[in-house]
């Protein structure tokens, strides 16, 4: 087991029945997500970047948008019929991480340094910068918890972070669990795993956030569901 | 009589120009055009523009070619691998230009491309740094909703390709073209495109079609060429006949990475 | 669990209310919803509107079934029969309010519902006698491309029909469906609609589409009600099923033609 | 034989090779005159209403929108796809009929009268409005050769006539052939049927067209021509 299990727990206990739900590219945790979320039974209806809509079953690969990873599938639901969902505000769930989240909830998939000179120039927002805007939930998730991850201010604002209006977003790190609370516009601290405490999760971090008392404990991962998660991923794809 | 549109790989790079702006089909691993990007990459144009919107081996292979200036994507990566290589290298060095869009802007601009208009309304974030960027460029502009003068939004630019290279799976000397399974953005880039390369796994007589109507994904008069090019995705995956070769994938990305010159990269792909 | 999508036709006119706009599926003669549009004839909904590109029967039945205030479309036509019936007779005594539309108007307004933007540029010419009149309805708007001040386009604001009525081949119940052959619009209709119904010849089970996922046409997330409806285009055509039955439209042309009121022309379609 | 027969001929001849054409509802004599094209030798990629691509052979119904009408297609190609095409430009040929035309080669498919009273509510323009300013060429049937059909002003323009830029508008009717001339911006008489006389054509419409010498004498249907037409068309709807 390694945190990252922990994470996808986390992003999986943020969907609910009834959901639509779309992942993209370089995306594994968050397929491995709504798996687990329909193993508990969740009605979670599942679109995604390879395009192969509803599979009974998995088997990860490298990439998250290999058709041949998805097993079982009833066809095919193009990614444009996936984001004219969202833009008429019926996607449900859209899953994104990020190099850099502020406090804002402001995303960086762009560079590392200045955008003309970049130290590390990344692969870009892909949809991040207008899903913002019409997914009805965003869930991004971190693989590291870190001053580099969770910044004051981004280096660059691929995408903007919600507004009043929405969407509802969650971030779920190594450590603890933010949502983006819409009346004060900033990313509130929500929930931390057992054995962590609230001084490890802020020392590790660029911003100090807002807390929302009392703390809930998130769960970690069960035996039986880490077994569940080394069928789908046997290659461990998922702390790549 | 009806001319037939096959051809060989080189007759097809006939069809392209120096500084043409090509759109690229497939995605990430997944059905790329490598029959077509190896033959550039090995050719000598020079000055050409890619687009695509989530590309990934094809176009990171031609991004270190030496034969391109300019390249267009939403998100160019190598997924769980890490950043896609070449693109990194080349735009972290200033090699080539890179115009940073988002999805949401490729397929507006695509759309509007396809369907014959100047512009097409997105949802783009008016706030996202890349507006002010892509306004500057004179791709994006923020307008008003002409039927509720409150609302802006980013209006994207027509994309007009001169090219789309398309790796399919069947097709006829006419041109028409099966593409099972995931289809992508493929489709807007074959209308967009002012000529259209269809590379394909097997060549069928044109009965094929008549015979299984429903097979027919792209009409002839839309494709300029089709090349007889067996495997011609791989290492990248080809729904219904093969999958991604994952290791190849991952000797490029190494090769890149620790800086191989363009003929070294290029012997992962001819040791088959 | 998962609800089942399926209901009876009864059930699925609860989802249509007084005053909806309603997007009619098919083309003149061919996969009209004509158990629905018969369903809903047969009702007391009331000031329902239509929309459509190139209607026929379904939509000229409804014209005159009392049901129907407003209607919407870019031609409506009997073909070599003649002009369709019912709208002539209500549009010229001012019975039904007609907007008249064009292909391009309809395409352009359901694309951009569908598509979740705000409007759709268009190519209709700026000097047709229609375009005065449906800006001045403000559906249409007459503006200038953002990226060339020069030239002046018809914009055509979103269609966002209440409820979107299609007939189709086959479905599960999770309103996964199966559409063979000519697509018309209704794909549009589908997304743009705020509830759909689909009336199927056939329901299958959920493994039909696992067993042939290049059968999948609308996937069930879009859809609303799936009403189990043999024969439900009778007597337009359904493409590999049945053809159309030109004997009852004729016999429908000539019933309305002559003045035959609703009941009466009912008649015409309950001798089966 | 009927002078109906001598329209979709004059039709037919208008197509080249190369072309792409598009036949909408309600035109039977349009998809005849490309079947008669395409018999002589012609290649010319047939698209239609009924979406049925590239038919190797028809049977004529009272529904050109009639999908078993097209037998042999080679797959679905829809209106959308073909306007599509056109909105690029890249549409050869389209056929039109209307109840009126007139010298500047306005067509009116939508009422008799004044447009709020109608004396006869006429079916609509459907795609004309925008086809012709798209379309690269409009080749346009009258069944009818008269007063009430070739009008001075149409009493509605449903869609304008050609600019100086296009479309190129030829214009069969059951006397005569029309083509519009881009630089006078009217409708030029420019070929006449055997038989016919130049003051029979002015006499039976109500505006005087400027006239081309010399005038181009129009190929009536040969017997083999007419034997392929009842083939294709056994109940004759193309009369009706």
């Amino acid at each position: 087991m390694s945190s990252m299990d922990n994470v996808i727990k986390c992003m999986a206990q943020q969907l609910r029945d009834g959901d639509i739900a779309y992942t993209g590219l370089a995306s594994v945790p968050a397929v491995l997500a709504i798996a687990l979320a329909r193993h508990w039974g969740r009605d979670v209806t599942f679109i995604n970047v390879a395009e192969i809509y509803e599979p009974k079953d998995m088997i990860i690969k490298v990439s998250s948008g290999d058709p041949t990873s998805f097993i079982g599938g009833k066809g095919i639901v193009t990614s444009l019929d996936a984001f004219d969902l969202a833009r008429r505000g019926l996607l449900d769930v859209m899953f994104f991480s990020a190099a850099q989240v502020d406090r804002r909830g402001n995303m960086n998939l762009s560079v590392i340094g200045s955008y003309e000179k970049p130290r590390v120039r990344l692969p870009g927002g892909a949809a991040a910068a207008y899903l913002y805007r019409r997914a009805r939930r965003v869930i991004m998730w971190l693989k590291e918890h870190s001053r580099r991850t969770l910044v004051e201010h981004v280096d660059f604002v691929t995408a903007p972070g919600p507004t009043k209006y929405g969407p509802h977003l969650t971030v779920c790190t190594p450590k603890a669990l933010f949502e983006f609370d819409q009346e004060v516009g900033e990313l509130v601290l929500t929930g931390l795993f057992p054995g962590v405490t609230v001084d490890d999760i802020i020392n590790n971090m660029a911003f100090k956030p807002r807390i929302k008392e009392p703390l809930r404990i998130l769960e970690t991962v069960t035996a039986e569901e880490l077994r569940l998660l080394n069928r789908w991923d046997p290659d461990g794809v998922r702390y790549s | 009589m009806v001319k037939s549109k096959l051809m060989s790989i080189s007759e097809a790079l006939d069809l392209i120009n120096d500084g043409d702006e090509i759109a690229i089909g497939g995605m990430s691993f997944h059905r790329n055009p490598m029959a077509m990007a190896l033959a550039i990459a090995r050719s000598n144009r020079r000055d050409l523009a890619l687009i695509d919107r989530e590309p990934g081996l094809a176009f990171d292979l031609l991004t270190i070619s030496g034969r391109v200036r300019r390249i267009r994507a939403a998100m160019v990566t190598f997924e769980h691998f890490g950043i896609a290589p070449g693109f990194r290298r080349m735009v972290e060095n200033g090699e080539v230009e890179f115009i940073e869009d988002v999805c949401e802007g490729v397929m507006a601009g695509l759309r509007a491309g396809a369907y014959g208009v100047p512009f097409m309304p997105s949802a783009i974030a008016l706030d996202s740094d890349l507006v002010q960027l892509n306004v500057k460029r004179g791709i994006w502009k923020v307008i008003r909703n002409p039927f509720n003068e409150e609302e802006e939004f980013v209006a994207v630019k027509a994309i007009r390709p001169d090219v789309a290279i398309i790796h399919a799976h069947k097709a006829d000397e006419k041109g028409d073209v099966e593409l099972q399974g995931p289809k992508y953005e493929d489709l807007l880039k074959v209308q967009a495109a002012k000529r259209v390369i269809v590379t394909v796994e097997e060549v069928v007589p044109e009965d094929y079609f008549r015979n299984n109507p429903d097979k027919l994904t792209i009409p002839g008069f839309l494709v300029t060429a089709v090349v007889h090019a067996p495997r011609g995705a791989w290492p990248t995956s080809m729904y219904g006949y093969y999958e991604a070769d994952y290791k190849v994938i991952r000797k490029y990305f190494d090769a890149v990475k620790s800086g191989s010159n363009i003929e070294e990269v290029l012997r992962v792909f001819s040791n088959v």
